[in-house]
């Protein structure tokens, strides 16, 4: 897989353009409109870095357990998708300093007595696939179903199936938002998002954390955030 | 690409997890088969029947199950059947790919009846035996017999389109390749040892069918 | 011949396939025990004449009286009348997946609901004299076309029909084999079974027909017993035909 | 179950989006095909040849394809291209798509080669004609005549076959389904919208190809 | 005779299929301008003698030499060799997704390689010699079978072959059909083709045949001027094959 090196030192598939991943099935971090255009808060970071670094940003759907191999193999540049920091991850792919701070939830139909971790011993939870909420899952109870997106998961847990799905806060809340019968338990930690970026690539690290660096300044990233979210999740919580 | 030792580490390092795996495939393909059968035995019976109507439902069963892509059955049969009353994750799976082999089934029926000779039904009429009883005794049994080939190549298809249950969260043999591909950041070498389970399976039943269909065709009793 | 009973009567049978008048204002009697040649050359309905018999094709108009009663599908159960009725077939039929025995009984015990043993036995008979009681367990693939068309006669005689029908029962076998199906034929005959045959065996009509009934483009030509019809035929068209079957 | 006046306003409203995701599906299938059928060719002559070792060549590809699911065989090829050459995405798909047809299409051309009955390569050999010759002027032509039936049903079948090429991010109409499906919090509805879709292709593709069978079958020239 | 040239001469040649000895150590000679009959009992070995003449079945061991030359597959471009030897087959074979002409001139376009329009020309006058100049551009599905074998007559013919062999060429025939590929042949004969003919047809042998030859059993028996061979046969084998033969 040969991809066009720039001046720097850094490789880019092509040297106009910054192509990132997202899964697109991750309201409202990454989505898309009817018309099919992807959107999201990850997809307008990942817009707002590609400006940063001077180039053309592409956006490109992936899904999401597909997208790490995707970074790998060189089919994206990089992966604006709501990655967990972590150390399995680590030692496939590089990653940028946080651009948002979340944590996985517990969700349950309204019904369910499950409140905090504790009661999820033995009950059967749904995670999306690639996650790093199946590892966390995986503490808490041996029964885990794995679905291809988060929503589907929650669509399942919405329609009757498994006991609940561990996933973002964010998420959840906008699929209860939306109209699924689920509700949010207890949040279970703390989770630092980050870019993804291939580890033969460090010269583009170093401009990617750079750009981060510059929109966290600026306040762009917290213009996004709030957009989305109604609030600022890209600073550390204390 | 992965090197051949390390394939051949993760494969025997993996095998109690993918033959746990294997059998739940085989499972799914044996009751998705065997539900199959019931289905295909009706709407093939409907087909055959001289009540234009039923004929017409049957045609477009038929239809809609190949004019459509499986995976799209899938996942309307998983989340429809689920909106209407709630299966075991396994019998959803199992009857969703039971209604897409269920159609091929039929289509196999509705051949190996019409196969056989119309003089067969003649015969049995001409001694007095009403067309339900000359159904169930005389074309029936023959029509079975027939169709065993070809369901044998059924089953084998609806093996491998199995993997396909891996989307709605069955863990078969397709599922935990993915899984632990991706939870080992190796999806290439699990796909790979996937396939070499696929391969030995098709091969064992495809070895079985041929050997049947010889047998069935010596005892040509 | 006064004191005979008829067991068929046919008044003005019509039956076309399509736009195909295949079947034309036919008039025929069977009397009890009498054997009636069907003949005539292809295409001149004699098949469909005796399917109509066994109302395998539905008549367009006519009666069929059989026995004194007059018989329509829409109002007698057919598969009654059929059980008084036996049908043999040019090409056997007999049924693949069971045993020459299994073949014989199935009727019996499933229309009948005669019980299995009795069956059993009477079809052991029935083997005894269409010469094949060594055959009672196995399946007919393993016979040769002569010993196949014996069970199937067999078959029919099980029901203990009033009458027999046979559509060109012999002329699917290889030259060798069709004499031992005549020869079981004849013997019923003797035995006072009453039958319609159709045939392309001028000897066997000639010898075991009591009366011959001619056809010809769906029509009956000519009806007369084998003396006359044989020697003295009264139609053009019958001679005409006649003279193409060499009579041997 | 959506409501039908909720089905039909979305599946009106969706059109834009969902005839480009058509568009791209035909794409996808009639590269594929095409590709398929160069592949098919070469191994069908490999499989005919005199040289036993390329018949061995043919055989084991063919096994490969159909001894394990499409699904698999697109996960590997995607991601074994890539770790090669780095296609467009629409190629990687294209291509893992082609090398699962071209096997189908392999059998489709093997056997009606076969079917040329032998004696025409004979008389074309007595006309002095090298075996090559024979094959490209004389065996190829009638045999390619015949395969365009079952290229029309392959073609079909491909074209549901694609569905899966979803998996690998085309934006085809599965894709484009299950994306503005969940994205909507409305799975089923999309999911029926684009079963629909996928239905009328498949109608006139059944149609097209049943119009040119009954035309080759009356100019059987 | 002596200033006639040996086209084919075959020397002790055998021919095995498996365990089945077909041709055993054949001697033969076919002279310019000569027709050759070969005739014989079915599984004899003629067509299995003639494949071997133009190398469709490779020989065990024995020569065959053509024109002086003796051919060997492994030597000699055996492409250029049947340029030399045409030959005509029971079921025609014409290539069905070609017209008339196109199945005349795919050999010479793309064998010998001569110019298309200087093929075309050839071709039409070979139409005219088998008398079918009004079916050039027709499929061979639409020809009778005569018609089908007069164009492979030509097709053969259209290479300007110095031997010419039919295999069987009428026996594929409606009967009344076969007399104008006879005529064809008995023409070609008149032209001075040299031909071997392996035919059933004793009428035509006797007639145009120079030379019949009479194969039983995978060996030459007996091998004669028509004259000779028809009315005063040599062998035991050859009296009986003649009596069983109808010769009209
Ligand atoms: N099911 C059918 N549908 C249409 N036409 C039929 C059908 N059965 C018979 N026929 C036509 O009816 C005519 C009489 O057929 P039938 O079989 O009764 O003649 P047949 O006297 O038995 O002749 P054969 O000696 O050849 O058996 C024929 O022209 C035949 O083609
Ligand atoms: N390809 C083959 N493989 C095996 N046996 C063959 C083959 N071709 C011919 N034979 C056998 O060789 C013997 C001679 O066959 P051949 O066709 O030469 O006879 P023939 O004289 O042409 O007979 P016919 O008059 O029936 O055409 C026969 O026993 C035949 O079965
Ligand atoms: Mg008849
Ligand atoms: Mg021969």
């Amino acid at each position: 897989a040969e991809k066009d090196r720039l001046e720097d030192g850094s490789k880019l598939i092509d040297k106009d353009t910054f192509v990132f991943a997202a899964s697109g099935e991750f309201k409202p971090f990454s989505y898309v409109e009817n018309d099919m255009t992807l959107t999201g808060f990850d997809v307008e970071v990942g817009r707002a870095v590609a400006k940063e670094l001077g180039l053309e940003p592409v956006a490109k759907r992936i899904k999401f357990k597909g997208i790490v191999e995707g970074v790998k193999t060189g089919r994206a540049d990089a992966a604006v998708a709501s990655h967990t920091i972590n150390p399995q991850r680590s030692k496939h792919v590089a990653f940028s300093t946080p651009y948002y701070y979340s944590g996985p939830q517990i969700f349950v139909r309204p019904d369910s007595k499950i409140k905090t971790v504790d009661d999820l011993k033995g009950k059967e939870v749904a995670v999306a696939k690639g996650s790093t909420y199946a590892s966390t899952a995986e503490k808490y109870t041996g029964n885990i179903k794995m679905y291809d997106s988060d929503i589907t998961a929650l669509k399942a847990l919405s329609g009757g199936r498994h006991d609940a799905v561990i996933t973002d806060f964010v998420t959840g809340k906008t699929a209860a938002k939306e109209g699924f019968k689920i509700e949010g338990r207890q949040l279970i930690e703390r989770s630092e998002q980050a870019i993804v970026l291939p580890q033969d690539n460090p010269q583009l690290l170093k401009r990617v954390n750079e750009a981060l660096e510059n929109l966290r300044q600026d306040g762009t990233l917290s213009k996004i955030s709030k957009e989305y979210f109604g609030q600022d999740i890209t600073t550390k919580p204390e | 690409m992965p090197s051949f030792s390390h394939f051949f580490e993760t494969l025997t390092g993996s095998t109690n997890v993918f033959i746990d795996a294997m059998l739940l495939t085989l499972e799914l393909t044996a009751v998705s088969i065997l539900v199959g059968i019931v289905i295909g035995l009706f709407f093939a019976l409907l087909k055959i029947s001289n009540v234009k109507v039923l004929g017409y439902i049957s045609d477009i069963y038929v239809y809609l199950v190949r004019g459509t892509p499986l995976i799209v059955q899938i996942f309307i049969l998983y989340f429809g059947i689920s909106g209407i009353f709630l299966l075991p994750d396994f019998w959803a799976a199992a009857l969703a790919l039971a209604f897409h082999n269920g159609a091929y089934i039929a289509e196999i029926f509705r051949g190996t009846i019409q196969s056989i000779d119309q003089g067969q039904m003649e015969a049995a009429r001409s001694l007095g035996m009403p067309k339900s009883l000359a159904l169930r005794r005389i074309i029936l049994p023959q029509a079975f017999r027939r169709a065993l080939p070809p369901l044998g190549n059924q089953f084998i298809i609806g093996l491998k389109d199995s993997s396909l249950a891996a989307f709605i969260s069955m863990n078969e043999l397709f599922n935990v390749a993915t899984t632990l591909g991706s939870n080992n950041f190796d999806e290439m070498t699990y796909l790979l040892i996937v396939a070499v389970y696929y391969l030995i399976l098709v091969a064992i039943l495809t070895l079985l069918v041929n050997l049947f269909e010889k047998k069935l065709a010596v005892s040509d009793r | 011949m006064e004191e005979q009973k008829t067991i068929v009567r046919i008044k003005k049978l019509n039956k076309s396939f399509g736009d195909l008048h295949v079947l034309k204002d036919i008039d025929m009697k069977v009397l009890e025990s009498d054997v009636v040649c069907l003949i005539g050359s292809s295409g001149s309905g004699k098949s469909t004449l005796l399917r109509c018999l066994n109302f395998l094709e539905k008549k367009d108009n006519g009666q069929i009286i059989i026995e004194g009663e007059e018989i329509n599908p829409g109002t007698q159960d057919i598969n009654k009348v059929r059980e008084k009725i036996g049908m043999v077939f040019q090409h056997f039929q007999l049924f693949p997946h069971m045993t020459v025995l299994e073949n014989i009984i199935e009727a019996p015990t499933h229309v009948r609901k005669i019980p299995k043993n009795q069956a059993v036995e009477e079809a052991k008979e029935l083997l005894v004299k269409v010469g094949l009681e060594d055959k009672t367990d196995v399946y007919p693939s393993k016979l040769s076309g002569g010993q196949q068309q014996r069970v199937a006669i067999a078959r029919a005689l099980a029901m203990k029909p009033d009458i027999l029908l046979f559509d060109e029962p012999t002329s699917a076998l290889d030259p060798e084999l069709v004499g031992e199906v005549l020869t079981t034929m004849k013997e019923l005959a003797e035995d006072g079974m009453t039958m319609v045959v159709v045939t392309h065996e001028m000897g066997f009509a000639r010898e075991v027909g009591d009366w011959i009934v001619f056809m010809h483009d769906g029509r009956i030509v000519e009806s007369a017993p084998p003396e006359v019809f044989f020697s003295n035929p009264r139609e053009e068209r019958t001679k005409e035909f006649l003279k193409t079957t060499s009579l041997k």
